[in-house]
């Protein structure tokens, strides 16, 4: 099974990456009001076939070691 | 020859290349903001290192944008000499002026220290001061230099000798252990097709003072110098 | 809404304090002003604990610009030119997130140097964690180092040195301090200071957030209105916008319209404002709702408590904003004039045209509360085991136990560490990180600067007076040993906390022990910086003041590498080695108790040779020279054949007992190289000092004898593998 | 409106830090076959209303800038 996950940073951290992005958006004319980047996992489990247990696993994944608690939040996608 | 130095607003080797240039070498040498698209009759456009614009996306990405790149551009299909140096590099990869890309570095860690580059090809505009096969000592600082090319375009690059420094130890033997960020074939320098645009990850301005641990650079330059005219 | 006593507590102010806040003003604080006051009372930004005791420390010398008091130090260093420099601690926020707290640190002493107008040239760093054992440690450890690199890197300035120790006490408590050296023309120096009613204030650069409003978080929760539950206060760093930052302050100074100007780091716009107003005896007035804001809804309270990062406020002449705007627009960078100098002496708040606080800017500054708190001295001191009591053998195999002290954390390479900052950047970078100290040539002239940190945490829990002054001594003897002249110094001082009387005693010691010290050195401290309540859960770290130090190398030429040069030179000796293993990296390395007394130092013999070594340098009669401190004499040895890889041959007769003798840290030593032909003017030239030919520099063995007894005898190549990659087997398994 | 994009890794092109967590992971005990970095876009248009014109416009940004066609795809995952 494959997991996708997502973690972006938290409301109200600052994204300087994000914000760089957009301002040279911006000043190639393009109207972006807001961006910004997060980071994309995709996840697989060859052994595992039960997707309430690969779920288990890819939070507990996400939770450790994907993201940073305390300035970034994770969701997981898709698992399939 | 008259040298120019492009400033991006996060170039932070802009001015040590202009010190070796100038004060050192003693060329003419102007810097070039990149706002601009003049560029001032130079013959040799320098693509300095730095974080061009943070580079947080991706080393380059938004400096290909930028107004000073299309008269670069145009400088090259002249048949000009453009240089990118460490950042400047991945510039003229993502502008497409040079081929491959950089991905993070093996060890995902940025690496500043000297290495031992073996002249792979001295019958160049930017290396015909060394001898065939020099190895030169000259520092690199990368977080991103892991070069990366598909196979094919590898065959073309090695066919048409357009790899101009290969990383290897102080004998010159190209080996793993002296490839200090992953690239495939050790490539640490290569050319366009038509020999006249050039990238190299490391600093050869960081290596042209005694005072500096290393003279080596110098070779890089004096090559540009002798062709001139 | 009503100010309670809750809210007075959660604000970290006693009931005293509070009481004085209403007499100076008259009245009662509303919210705001009473956020204010907190922010700029608090430990961090007043010295309260401190400032009594910050006076005793020398600051004054002919080649002083610029003493404590501003954003950083200056010092003269001829050619017209000037070394403007200042540490600081970044500790906590490393703790909550290792990568951003360094990072922002860094950022942080950036701009307290080109605040001053000076071009920054070189960080560097010292740093406390716990031992590496642990992978929490590992990972706080690797989080500040890439912390340290990211923003360094970026900004394009190298950081070329610095220092680390690891001790079980930093386990919950890393320190982060930071060091930036910049260079200015000396008559062109900026200060934090407002003057000339109707000048403009403008604000530069990040907008604001929310970022590391903390403490007072959980007040200004109970007003905001949609509170999110748990708001991060961590404080992100843009070292690209610092970097535009950077170049459009040094472009905009040199317009001549820029009147003062101060960095926005703690207490942010509060701080910049009211301390530019109290320095340049003017009254401040800003209007908020024309402050950059990155986030919605903010409240004048999260606006002027704001620690967002990246930002400065200048004063720029009246009339002249617009060349000042015109620069930071070219840099892509937010100004706008939010405000003006006015009459009296007031900082005063607008918001929206309403006035919405009021407060005498000295109220805020200098006449914030002042304490002399209590000292005691520890109990633990008495209680210390003396290391002569241990009972430990001496070792039965030599080449075990080098082996095994050059692979230890205490003692391995840093390369690992340092190799992941770029040290090379701006190429100035004359002798690399891992000599004792760096140099940095300065361009357009014939000259150098050399900095170093020093800082020993076992020294100072043993003896904080004691300790401080090896710090101070070593700091200068780094940079003696590069050819270059101590001037000028900085100090960050690294506590529990004040309100413990025995932490208040360390602190009192170490800062006596720094004012003797740099007395002696003629090296005034022009800056630096306090960090308190370094503890968890009541625990405190060591007592650790990292002293800095900066000197000039006059001619470049005269540089001196701290490793042999050439197979044949006579290894010598300078100086006594006692019996001093007291806090020593070798009983560390043996696991035993941290035990006393740490080493001796004579301050003025200290002095001595390093003058000495001085005219040695001069007269050209040494080839390298190499201090001794952790480790001893045979790890400096070690050291002194790794960068080429040459050997040496030693032959040493002592009274001690042979690792007593290889392992002391005696202060006042240095290793030194000679060639032959030099050897007899060197000699006389010593005659008034301890001098101890060691033997010669070899080929490839490293071979060791003390008393006829042949002791160790190893290819310097296989020390050397151990001791280069000890941290990479930590990290990079 | 806003627009989700995913920019991935080209199968076939090294990705040493996805590489480095899969390794770290097995280490845990976790068994993940294998584990690919990409990057997570929010980019936020204030003025456009038409979904189409807003699509047209998210795959100009992202195949110019967000992502380099010689090694990454992207995908626009959403936009509302
Ligand atoms: N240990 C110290 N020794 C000397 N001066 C100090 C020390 N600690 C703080 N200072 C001085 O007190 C002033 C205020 O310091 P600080 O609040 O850290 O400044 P900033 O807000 O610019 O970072 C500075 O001029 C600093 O140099
Ligand atoms: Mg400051």
């Amino acid at each position: 099974m494959k997991a996708k996950v997502i973690v972006r940073l938290k409301d109200g951290v600052l994204d300087p990456q994000g914000q760089t992005i957009q301002r040279s958006l911006n000043k190639m004319g393009h109207e972006v009001t807001e961006l910004r980047q997060g980071k994309y996992f995709e996840i697989e489990f060859n052994g595992m076939k039960d997707e309430s247990a690969v779920r288990q696993r890819v939070e507990e994944i996400a939770a450790d070691v994907l993201c940073n608690p305390i300035i970034e939040t994770f969701e997981i996608e898709d698992i399939s | 020859m008259k040298f120019g130095v492009v400033i991006f607003p996060g170039s932070n080797c802009d001015h040590d290349t202009h010190h070796v240039l100038k004060s050192v070498l003693g060329q003419e040498t102007v810097f070039l903001w990149h706002q601009d698209t003049d560029l001032q009759d130079v013959d040799t456009v320098i693509l300095p290192g730095g974080f061009a614009y943070g580079d947080y996306l991706r080393c380059g990405a938004i400096a290909k944008f930028s107004p000073i790149l299309e008269s670069v551009r145009r400088h090259a299909q002249d048949g000009k000499l453009v240089v990118g140096i460490c950042n400047g590099f991945q510039i003229l990869q993502e502008a497409g002026l040079l081929p491959g890309v950089m991905l993070r570095n093996a060890g995902l860690r940025f690496v500043c220290r000297h290495v031992w580059l073996r002249t792979e090809n001295n019958q160049t505009l930017f290396t015909n001061a060394c001898q065939e096969g020099q190895v030169l000592k000259i520092p690199i600082a990368h977080n991103e230099g892991n070069f990366f090319i598909s196979k094919q375009e590898l065959a073309e690059l090695q066919e048409n000798q357009q790899i101009v420094f290969r990383y290897s130890d102080a004998q010159g033997d190209v080996i793993p252990e002296a490839n200090p960020n992953g690239s495939i074939d050790s490539i640490a320098g290569v050319m366009n097709r038509q020999g006249n645009v050039m990238g190299m990850m490391p600093h050869p301005e960081r290596a042209s003072e005694a005072l500096l641990n290393s003279e080596d650079g110098r070779f890089i330059f004096k090559s540009m110098i002798n062709r001139v005219h | 809404m009503e100010i309670t006593l809750d809210l007075i507590e959660s604000h970290g102010l006693t009931t005293e304090e509070y009481e004085q806040i209403r007499k100076r003003l008259g009245r009662e604080p509303n919210l705001t002003e009473l956020g204010i006051f907190s922010v700029m009372w608090s430990e961090h930004c007043s010295y309260k604990s401190s400032r009594l005791h910050l006076k005793r420390l020398p600051t004054q010398g002919p080649q002083v610009l610029q003493g404590p008091g501003e954003n950083a130090g200056v010092i003269d260093i001829g050619d017209g030119l000037a070394a403007v420099f200042k540490m600081e601690s970044h500790n906590h926020p490393s703790l909550i997130e290792p990568f951003e707290g360094a990072a922002t640190g860094v950022g942080g002493i950036i701009r307290d140097i080109f605040t001053m107008g000076a071009r920054p040239i070189a960080l560097l760093n010292s740093l406390r964690f716990g031992p590496l054992e642990d992978t929490a440690n590992q990972l706080i450890m690797e989080g500040v180092v890439a912390g340290i690199a990211g923003y360094g890197n970026c900004i394009g300035i190298p950081t070329v040195g610095g220092e680390i120790q690891f001790q079980e006490a930093y386990s919950h408590n890393p320190l982060v301090n930071v060091f930036c050296l910049g260079i200015a023309p000396a008559h062109e120096i900026f200060l934090a200071r407002a003057s000339g009613v109707g000048n403009a204030l403008i604000y530069v650069g990040a907008k604001t957030g929310r970022d590391g409003i903390h403490g007072v978080t959980m007040a200004s929760e109970e007003f905001s209105e949609d509170s999110e539950s748990k708001r991060p206060n961590v404080q992100v760093g843009d070292p690209f916008l610092e970097k535009l930052l950077l170049e459009a302050c040094l472009e905009a100074m040199k317009t001549g319209a820029v009147v003062g100007i101060q960095d926005m780091g703690g207490a942010g716009l509060t701080c910049s404002t009211c301390e530019m107003g109290s320095r340049g005896e003017v009254g401040v007035e800003i209007e908020l709702a024309r402050v950059p804001q990155r986030e919605e809804k903010m409240t004048p309270y999260e606006i002027m408590l704001s620690e967002s990062q990246e930002r400065m406020l200048l004063v720029a002449e009246k009339g002249r904003q617009e060349e000042v705007l015109e620069i930071f627009q070219k840099w892509d960078l937010d100004a706008v004039v939010i405000g003006e100098v006015s009459e009296g002496h007031d900082l005063t708040v607008y918001d929206q045209g309403s006035k919405i606080a009021q407060m005498p800017n000295k109220a805020l500054t200098e006449e914030a509360p002042v304490y002399d708190r209590p000292a005691q001295r520890p109990a633990y001191l008495d209680e210390l085991p003396r290391w002569q009591d241990l009972d430990f053998p001496e070792p039965s195999d030599y080449n075990t136990l080098l082996q095994e002290i050059v692979s230890s954390p205490h003692l391995c390479s840093r390369r690992w560490v340092f190799q992941q900052y770029d040290h090379m950047v701006q190429t100035n970078t004359a002798i690399l990180p891992g000599s004792d100290a760096a140099v940095l040539r300065l361009k357009g002239t014939s000259s150098g600067l050399a900095v170093s940190l020093d800082g020993n945490s076992r020294y100072t829990y043993l003896d904080p007076r004691m300790g401080a002054m090896l710090a101070v001594a070593e700091s200068c003897r780094n940079v003696v040993c590069c050819g270059a002249r101590p001037l000028g110094a900085t100090n960050c001082l690294n506590f529990g906390s004040p309100e413990n009387p025995e932490v208040m005693w360390q602190f009192i010691e170490s800062v006596e022990g720094i004012s003797q010290a740099c007395e002696v050195f003629a090296t005034p401290i022009t800056g630096g910086n306090v960090s308190f309540y370094n503890e968890t859960n009541g625990a405190a770290i060591l007592p650790t003041p990292i002293l800095g130090i900066v000197g000039k190398l006059e001619d470049l030429k005269q540089i001196r590498e701290s490793f042999f040069q050439k197979v044949g030179d006579s290894v010598y000796l300078l100086g006594e080695t006692r019996a001093e293993l007291g806090g020593s990296a070798y009983l560390e390395h043996l696991g035993l108790p941290l035990s006393g007394p740490c080493p001796a130092l004579d301050l003025n013999q200290e002095k001595a040779l390093q003058d000495k070594l001085l005219d040695l340098i001069a007269l050209e009669c040494i080839e390298s020279a190499h201090d001794v401190s952790e480790g001893g004499l045979l790890l400096s040895l070690a050291e002194c054949c790794f960068p080429r890889t040459l050997g040496l041959t030693m032959e040493a007769s002592t009274p001690l007992r042979p690792d007593h003798y290889l392992l002391s840290e005696s202060p006042s030593r240095i290793v030194v190289s000679v060639r032959k032909e030099k050897e007899e003017e060197f000699l006389k030239r010593v005659s008034d000092l301890d001098v101890h030919k060691l033997g010669e520099v070899t080929d490839e063995i490293f071979q060791v004898s003390v008393n006829e007894q042949s002791l160790i005898s190893v290819p310097i190549t296989r020390i050397f593998q151990v001791w280069n990659s000890f941290l990479d087997g930590v990290f990079e398994h």
